[in-house]
């Protein structure tokens, strides 16, 4: 009999939600679904975040992939399809290929992982992180944290210049 | 003496030594315990919104010079069990053409994300089931789920009144959101922190409550959260006389009791987190140590619940077009000054707290 | 279940497997937004790669969180301007398979 | 204020960047952004004077900041006796030929942004103390030029515009291989001026010779000094009335300014070396372009042949390395030439808006009926043939003085060119300014306009002021013409 | 008051500089300006000669003008006796010329402009007096310059006098190179320009010699070609088709007299140099009799006293050439009073007839008696008769050649011939009937203005000698004088001699125009060739333009076809060979190396097209390849 420890229940919960609710995004038949689970999946990353101590990350994982680029999607979604496009192919030809291709993309991946000494440190994570990140935006970071800023507003109005009906 | 931490702490040491005198393992008596809160909070809050849903009834008849529900129990105070029970029982009706799967997770995400705010309201002294670092943005985060259940429930039904609600959701929403989350940030401005416990223990009294640093704040947080909740006079996603019923058209039976359920939690909500970063929390006006603080919390949140009832019951209904510019012409960049003006105050008078 | 201590390896096995998912999906779906997601699936599965370094290499640098926090914001600025492109091509192309959009083609 | 020359020179690119900006149909705004852009460097250019310290020769407005570490590369600007008065006249010219390119209507825009780009590159080369970047600068003059002649120009601008360019870039090479040397054999390798200039005595005499032969076909071309001046009729022709003024009022400048920053001090062996051939080849040159210029019929290019003419002047004085008055003499020659001949284009340039041709047996009379364009013109031909009272004067005079004691015969030919000048202009004033009125003109020319005035005035006050006083402009150079001598005497 | 004197120029500049940019418009405004000024001028020169009468000086003040680093250039005032002699005659002249062009010049469009040009020559010449140096002399030697070719073409309408003027200014600019090379060669030798000290340095022996001597010659250049001289003389008749006053104020009176001018200041150099002043003293004498025989057949009326202005000058140069200083400033100054009436009183008859040509005129002392009387007067003066003015300096230009029996047969020759065309001139115009009758009934005489300056002028040319008459302590000469005061004795005979000689051309004039009784055309007949060759002017005009003027152009054509063709030839001939060499360059390219090059595209190309079957156009085509291609290289790794 093992003891099993909550945490590691929910690492393999989690990473369960995760991998499903991908796997089910790209594979799923009906693009609102797709959507759907990838939100259900982004918002497990985030309780991934939150198991890794990242709250402020998490928070943020939440408001801005669920709050704004899910919705996106979904918006992009009912923009662009019916409800009676469901029964079109959904994966293009090449499947097989990429499946195979993916496959030995992940073996290679895991072997590397296994092969590569990481140097973990012992140091605890600090309980408080948002605090920190909150400072290092404002001091370390702040050039691109400027610049981060300055793309948004590209985009925004970039985003806003392309869509417009001429 | 009437801090509920004290009953509950001796409830919940009890049960651990049963359990553990069970021989039950100890991620397991963690597991019972997240449980034994989670049902703890489920109830509480249901039986608040039950509450709400009679004296919505109860407001608007008076508003509207009726008695409102009156037959079943004291002046119809058990009205809306009775009425659960009936929607409980009836055909859960599935229309043929709807996206099944979507069509029937719509309610759940909504209610789940309605009540998983309450993870980090603090109810009263020591009354927090995780007193988060990052509260303030859990709660804006933790919001906007529904929308996503608006939207699923608007796909789902297959209904182009529903799709139309769902999208005038999801637009209000995520529009009102901006001026809401930057209203707030007025009060993390001030206080440095985002933990809701540190908030609250921060106005520890009626002069350091958060609304007379932020008046302009608490303004635009109270409007933008007016519509977060889809409330009158912001209740385009569920306009009748436009949409039939909006997202909702569709549902009946215990998913439509869900939609109903989560509206309120939400109006809650709402109403929570203005008392919360504006009016002191549990903290009574006078100190920490006055009367029972959860009763000062639920006696401060109700006032603002009674608020947004009244203003459904005064407000006309907004244009849709309407709606959207104040969103972005007005609060937005009221908001903007809000955090301008907040800024300039914390740089010239630095020891304000 | 074993006693392994879940470790950053684990974490990023998880972020590898979603990665590879990620690929599959931009590789393999027909529609645009698929396809998008699918690039989102791969921003996610980097991003819990970056703060699993974080949490265990440099915890005190939070030097990962940072970064992923500047990929979520640029993912979401890349996510808007991606579906206003998505837009534009489903007006010219009146659909937004990928395969058919293939001007480049010789 | 710190950083003047810098401003000076970039302040001109700025103008025309933003210039870029405006619309191809906003011309009178496109004019009066330029004519800001250049009045700043004008009134720049007044404050450097304003608080030059005359007294000495060391250089002054320094600014040093490393550039191309790997190189030894600076950028380093400075002025001093020699640069003040270009930089001074380079401004004004500019401001002037902005205005007097109000009635340029093609192209606009690109016109006035190249013209103050052009400025840049001029106000770099005064101010330049860095080998690489003055010839970055002098180089930045030769695109803006080759497109306002390639552009604007007249008939054959095609063929003049690149015929300046290629001469001038054959000229450039030289000068690069020039750079090359002195730079390879310094220890260490430096490109600064100053630093050359205490290393000068130091080179190897061949190495000096060849150094002074390959910046002297540099500069000579510039200048452009016999045989090398066949480009400048050509490109003065051709090229839009503000371009030759600045043709003729500062880039002509540069070779002698080149000379006498760069290869004299640089190489003082050199230097005394080949005086004789400088003193013959600047008298061959006054004759010669007098000769030529009496044959000429187009008015641009008998001005144009008269520069020829008087730069020989400039030549023959700095020839004369020992004396103060002829290094004197050579600047006051650049100062007053760039006055007069930039005024004298104006001026051709008025008259051929007018008339729609330069042919000079076209007129006749003109004083009847245009008397201010007359007198005007009239006052700058006399400055021109070195009436003295008047700037050209001064400075022949000065040259004669300095060249004198070491040419002397060569001096007594050079006088003859001041006799042939009088004989070519006073025909070309008789012909066309004198006797009857060609009545095919009859209500066709009207006299000059209030702007045409304006941009020749400074001008005029300039040259009379600097011809009765002429301590106004010597007092600016005296301390590093002094030193200038000294250091070539090393 | 002295160190001021040079308000007496600045005042006509200033007149000149408020006519141009203030009053031209207002004739009458601008005429009294100038006239203002130049009257001031004159009330200032009085007093200044009162003050140098009283202290010879020399009176010196200056300041510095030119830096050439170890010295300086220095431009100042010299004030002694002949600067205030020369200031006096220039305001006098200048001030009747100009009131009498109030007259002369009535109805002329560029009225106002004539007053500017007159005032602005007066500031020139003013200041050439006032000059202390070489530079400055030269500088103001350069503006009357300036100011007579404004003058000369002022009706530049004419072909003939804009070339007048043209061939004014280049031709006394050829002059000024020697003065230019003169200058140097000064400053050469002595490092000054100030008078003063060059003839310390010439006293103390530092300059002279060959250099001494060059100096002088070329110095004298200028003078040769300011007033006149051989072989440079051929543009003061020229000179006569600008205004009439303005042939009497500068090309009689003042400007052409600043060569004498020139050569008296500089003195000491001839006087040190024995053959400079022997060069100076033969061109004088050469220029003289020249002129002299040039202008007893001459038919302009202006010409004539053109002629003789010439011939006069020679007369000082000579005096001056052989060390007679104040024999020659002497006459300088008489000559200018009697030439500018002479010139005037040819004015006023030429505005009344409205020609030039002594041909058509005749009977005219009848209509016009002032200008008769004065022309006679100024006649006797010039022909040296007893006791006008001109009799006591000629009389002291022929004393001074007392040493050179051939000078001494020449000057005598010329004093015949002057009295001779001088009295031509006169009988020919107001004596006998008129030739014109038209021109004669329209003839009148002229108004106040001009006939007033003339009377004053007449007065001058009776009296303006008797300074120097030797009797009376010797005024003109124990005040201008050179060294020493040098008293030229009065020699009776020598006087006799040129009063007869005088008298005599005097006589045979009117024998031969008053009287008829020779017939002048016979005697041309006679003498033919010399009659042709004096009246074609020697010839000087067609001698230059053959041996100068049209080699000049010719050679300017062959350098300007030279650079066009053979230097600018070399440049596009390179450009040319350039060309030709990239053209074959081309060819090779486009063939050789291109058509390798063009191989391996076409192999390439059907390369392509076989492969371009893999470019599907589909990005996630490319991503697969570009995916499989990483897993490729890992197991390649």
């Amino acid at each position: 009999m093992t003891e099993i420890s909550l945490t590691n229940l929910t690492f393999y919960i989690l990473s369960f939600c995760i991998i499903a609710g991908g796997i089910f995004t790209v594979s799923s038949r009906n693009l609102f679904h797709s959507a759907v689970f990838l939100v259900f999946t982004l918002f497990s990353v985030a309780g991934m975040f939150v198991m890794l101590n990242a709250y402020l990350l998490a928070a943020i994982q939440v408001l801005i992939y669920v709050g704004a680029v899910a919705m996106l999607m979904i918006f992009g979604v009912m923009l662009t399809t019916r409800l009676a496009d469901v029964r079109l192919r959904h994966v293009n030809e090449q499947s097989w290929p990429a499946l195979a291709i993916c496959g030995f993309f992940l073996a290679f991946l895991v072997y590397g992982l296994w092969d590569t000494p990481f140097t973990v440190s012992g140091v605890p994570m600090p309980a408080d992180t948002a605090h920190a990140l909150g400072t290092l935006l404002m001091t370390k970071y702040v050039l691109p944290f400027e610049v981060v800023s300055l793309l948004l507003l590209a985009a925004l109005v970039g985003a806003v210049v392309i869509a417009k009906k001429d | 003496m009437l801090e509920l931490r004290g009953i509950i702490d001796a409830i919940w040491s009890f049960i651990v030594g049963l359990l553990a005198g069970l021989g039950i393992p100890q991620w397991a008596i963690e597991l019972v315990g997240y449980a034994l809160i989670a049902v703890v909070m489920f109830g509480v809050v249901a039986v608040i919104v039950l509450f709400l849903v009679w004296w919505e009834r109860k407001v608007s008849a008076k508003m509207q010079d009726r008695l409102g529900p009156m037959r079943v129990g004291w002046h119809g105070i058990i009205q809306t069990i009775a009425d659960a029970i009936k929607l409980l029982q009836k055909e859960d009706i599935t229309p043929k053409a709807i996206d099944f799967p979507i069509h029937f997770w719509a309610p759940v995400v909504t209610f789940v994300a309605a009540f998983m705010v309450y993870v980090t309201v603090p109810f009263g002294k020591g009354l927090i089931v995780s007193d988060l670092s990052v509260g303030v943005l859990y709660i804006i985060a933790i919001t906007t789920f529904t929308v996503i259940g608006l939207l699923m429930a608007g796909w789902g039904s297959n209904n182009k009144y529903s799709l139309l609600g769902g999208f005038r959701s999801a637009a209000q929403v995520v529009s009102y959101e901006v001026p809401l989350s930057l209203a707030l940030l007025g009060v993390i401005m001030i206080s440095q922190t985002l933990s809701l416990g540190t908030i609250v223990t921060q106005q520890d009294n009626l002069l350091k409550w958060y609304v007379w640093r932020q008046p302009l704040g608490f303004l635009i947080f109270w409007i933008a959260a007016t519509a977060e909740c889809n409330r009158t006079p912001f209740d385009l996603p569920e306009a009748d006389s436009e949409l039939v019923a909006g997202f909702v058209t569709e549902y009946s039976g215990m998913k439509f009791a869900m939609f109903f359920l989560a509206e309120f939690v939400n109006m809650f909500t709402a109403s929570v987190v203005a008392v919360t970063l504006f009016f002191g929390g549990w903290m009574s006006p006078f100190g920490p140590d006055f009367g029972p603080s959860w009763m000062w919390f639920l006696g401060k949140t109700m006032f603002f619940v009674f608020v947004l009832m009244w203003f459904r019951w005064t407000y006309p209904r907004l244009r849709v077009d309407q709606l959207m510019g104040f969103a972005w012409k007005v609060l937005l960049p009221l908001a903007f000054l809000n955090i301008l003006l907040t800024g300039l105050g914390i740089y010239l008078f630095d020891g304000l707290k | 279940m074993d006693q392994v201590p879940i470790g950053l390896n684990h974490y990023l096995m998880l972020s590898g497997v979603l990665f590879t998912v990620g690929i599959f999906g931009v590789l393999t779906r027909r529609n645009a937004i698929a396809v998008l997601m699918s690039t989102e699936l791969m921003f996610n599965a980097a991003n819990i790669a970056l703060v699993a370094f974080s949490r265990f290499v440099t915890p005190a640098a939070l030097t990962g969180q940072i970064v992923a926090m500047f990929t979520i914001i640029v993912a979401a600025a890349e996510a808007t301007v991606a579906l206003a492109i998505v837009l534009l091509i489903y007006r010219s192309f009146k659909g937004i398979n990928v395969d058919r959009i293939n001007f480049m083609k010789w | 204020m710190s950083g003047l020359l810098s401003w000076m020179i970039f302040i001109p690119l700025i103008g025309g960047v933003v210039i870029l900006f405006f619309k191809q149909e906003q011309k009178s705004a496109i004019r009066a952004a330029a004519t800001v852009t250049t009045i700043i460097p004008l009134i720049l250019s007044l404050m450097m004077l304003w608080e030059y310290d005359p007294s000495t020769p060391a250089m002054q407005f320094v600014e040093h900041a490393s550039w191309i570490p790997a190189l030894n590369v600076f950028y380093h600007v400075g002025a001093d006796g020699i640069s003040v008065p270009m930089l001074f006249l380079t401004a004004l010219l500019s401001m002037i030929s902005i205005v007097a390119s109000f009635g340029i209507e093609k192209r606009v825009k690109e016109y006035f942004a190249f013209f103050l780009l052009l400025e840049t590159g001029m106000m770099g080369v005064f101010a330049a103390l860095d080998f690489f970047l003055f010839y970055v600068f002098w180089e930045v003059m030769l695109v803006p030029m080759y497109f306002l002649i390639g552009v604007w120009g007249g008939p054959r601008k095609e063929y003049a515009a690149i015929k300046f360019f290629l001469y001038t870039l054959f000229g450039s090479i030289f000068m690069l291989v020039g750079i090359l040397l002195l730079y390879f054999n310094t220890e260490p390798h430096t490109l600064s001026f100053l630093e050359l200039i205490e290393h000068g005595p130091a080179f190897d005499h061949n190495l000096q010779l060849l150094v002074f032969v390959f910046f002297f076909i540099a500069f000579a071309i510039k200048i452009p000094a016999w045989p090398f001046h066949t480009w400048l009729p050509d490109a003065h022709v051709e090229a839009p009335t503000a371009v030759s003024v600045i043709l003729a009022g500062v880039l002509l400048k540069m070779g002698t300014y080149g000379l006498l920053r760069i290869s004299f001090p640089m190489l003082p062996y050199g230097t005394n070396y080949f005086i004789w051939p400088m003193a013959a080849i600047g008298v061959i040159g006054i004759i010669y372009g007098a000769l030529v210029c009496m044959a000429q019929k187009d008015l641009k290019k008998l001005v144009a042949y008269s520069s020829v003419s008087h730069m020989g002047y400039c030549l023959l004085g700095m020839a004369a390395v020992t004396s103060v008055a002829g290094i004197q003499g050579c600047m006051f020659q650049m100062f007053a030439h760039g006055l007069i001949t930039g005024a004298l284009f104006i001026l051709v340039g008025v008259i051929y808006d007018r008339a729609h041709t330069r042919e000079i047996a076209a007129f006749g009379g003109l004083w009847l009926k245009l008397p201010v364009y007359s007198g005007v013109m009239i006052l700058f031909v006399m400055g021109s043939l070195g009436l003295p009272g008047l700037a050209g004067f001064v400075s022949e005079f000065m040259v004669f003085i300095g060249s004198f004691p070491t040419f002397t015969w060569l001096t007594g030919i050079a006088v003859l060119g001041v006799l042939l000048t009088a004989g070519y202009f006073l025909r070309m004033v008789q012909k066309m300014f004198l006797g009857e009125f060609n009545t095919k003109w009859e209500g066709k020319l009207p006299d000059m306009n209030f702007r045409e005035i304006f941009t020749v005035v400074p001008l005029a006050i300039l040259m009379i002021a600097i011809g009765c006083y002429p301590k106004i402009l010597s007092m600016w150079m005296q301390p590093t013409i002094q030193d200038l001598v000294r250091l070539i005497a090393r | 008051m002295l160190q001021n004197a040079w308000i007496i120029p600045a005042l006509p500049l200033a007149a000149t500089v408020l006519i141009i940019f203030g009053t031209h418009r207002n004739r009458a405004v601008s005429s009294g300006i100038s006239i203002a000024a130049i009257v001031s001028g004159f009330i200032y020169a009085v007093a200044i000669l009162f003050n140098v009468l009283h202290d010879h000086g020399p009176h010196e003040f200056y300041f510095k003008w030119l830096d050439f680093g170890s010295w300086h250039l220095q431009i100042g005032l010299l004030i002694d006796p002949l600067t205030a002699v020369m200031l006096l005659v220039v305001t006098i002249v200048s001030s009747c010329v100009q009131i009498y062009s109030l007259g002369y010049m009535h109805g002329d469009p560029r009225f106002s402009r004539y007053f500017a040009y007159i005032s602005l020559f007066s500031f020139s010449m003013l200041g050439l007096v006032l000059s202390n140096n070489f530079a400055m002399i030269f500088i103001f030697w350069e503006l009357v310059g300036l100011t007579s070719y404004l003058l000369i073409g002022f009706w530049f309408e004419k072909k003939s006098a804009s070339d007048a003027g043209k061939k004014a200014f280049i031709t006394t600019r050829a002059g000024d190179l020697g003065f230019i090379v003169g200058i140097l060669i000064t400053l050469y030798a002595c490092g000054t320009l100030n008078f003063g000290e060059v003839f310390t340095k010439i006293e103390t022996g530092v300059f002279a010699g060959g250099l001494l001597t060059a100096a002088g010659i070329f110095l004298f250049c200028g003078a040769v070609g300011k007033s006149a001289q051989f072989p440079l003389h051929v543009w003061l008749p020229d000179a006569m088709e600008g205004p009439t006053p303005v042939s009497a104020l500068i090309h009689a009176a003042t400007m052409v007299a600043a060569g004498v001018y020139l050569v008296a200041r500089i003195l000491t150099i001839y006087i040190a140099s024995e053959s400079a002043g022997m060069v100076v003293a033969v061109i004088g004498i050469t220029t003289s009799f020249m002129a002299a025989s040039i202008g007893l057949v001459q038919n302009d009326i202006k010409r004539v006293l053109a002629y003789s202005t010439v011939s006069q000058l020679g007369y000082m140069i000579m005096a001056l050439g052989l060390g007679a200083y104040t024999a020659g400033t002497f006459h300088l100054m008489t000559h200018a009073f009697f030439k500018a009436l002479l010139f005037l009183a040819a004015g006023s008859v030429i505005h009344a007839v409205h020609t030039n040509d002594m041909q058509e005129m005749g009977g005219l002392g009848k209509k016009m008696k002032i200008t008769a009387l004065t022309m006679f007067i100024a006649s006797f003066s010039i022909a040296g008769i007893f006791p006008l003015s001109g009799f006591w300096s000629k009389d002291e230009i022929v004393a001074s050649t007392s040493g050179h029996p051939i000078f001494m047969v020449l000057t005598l020759m010329v004093a015949f011939m002057t009295a001779f065309y001088m009295f031509r001139l006169c009988f020919l115009t107001f004596t006998g009937g008129p030739r014109d009758q038209h021109k004669f009934d329209h003839a009148h005489e002229s108004p106040k203005t001009m006939t007033v300056p003339l009377m004053v002028l007449a007065f001058l040319a009776i009296f303006a000698g008797w300074v120097g008459i030797p009797w009376l302590s010797h005024g003109f000469s124990s005040f201008v004088y050179h060294g020493e005061p040098h008293h030229a004795a009065f020699h009776f005979d020598i006087a006799g001699i040129s009063l007869f000689v005088g008298l005599s051309g005097i006589g045979l004039a009117y024998l031969m125009y008053y009287k008829g009784t020779i017939s002048p055309d016979k005697v041309a007949a006679r003498f033919r060739p010399l009659y042709t060759l004096l009246y074609n002017k020697y010839y000087f005009d067609e001698i230059y333009d053959a041996i100068f003027v049209q080699p000049l152009y010719a050679i300017c054509d062959f350098w300007f076809w030279f650079d066009q063709h053979i230097i600018d030839g070399l440049v596009n001939g390179a450009a040319t060979l350039t060309l030709w060499w990239s053209i074959a360059k081309n060819w090779f390219d486009v063939y050789i190396i291109d058509g390798a090059v063009n191989g391996a595209g076409y192999t390439i190309r059907g390369t392509g097209s076989i492969l371009r079957f893999a470019q599907t156009g589909r990005l996630q085509n490319y991503a697969l390849i570009i995916f499989a291609g990483v897993i490729l290289i890992w197991f390649l790794r």
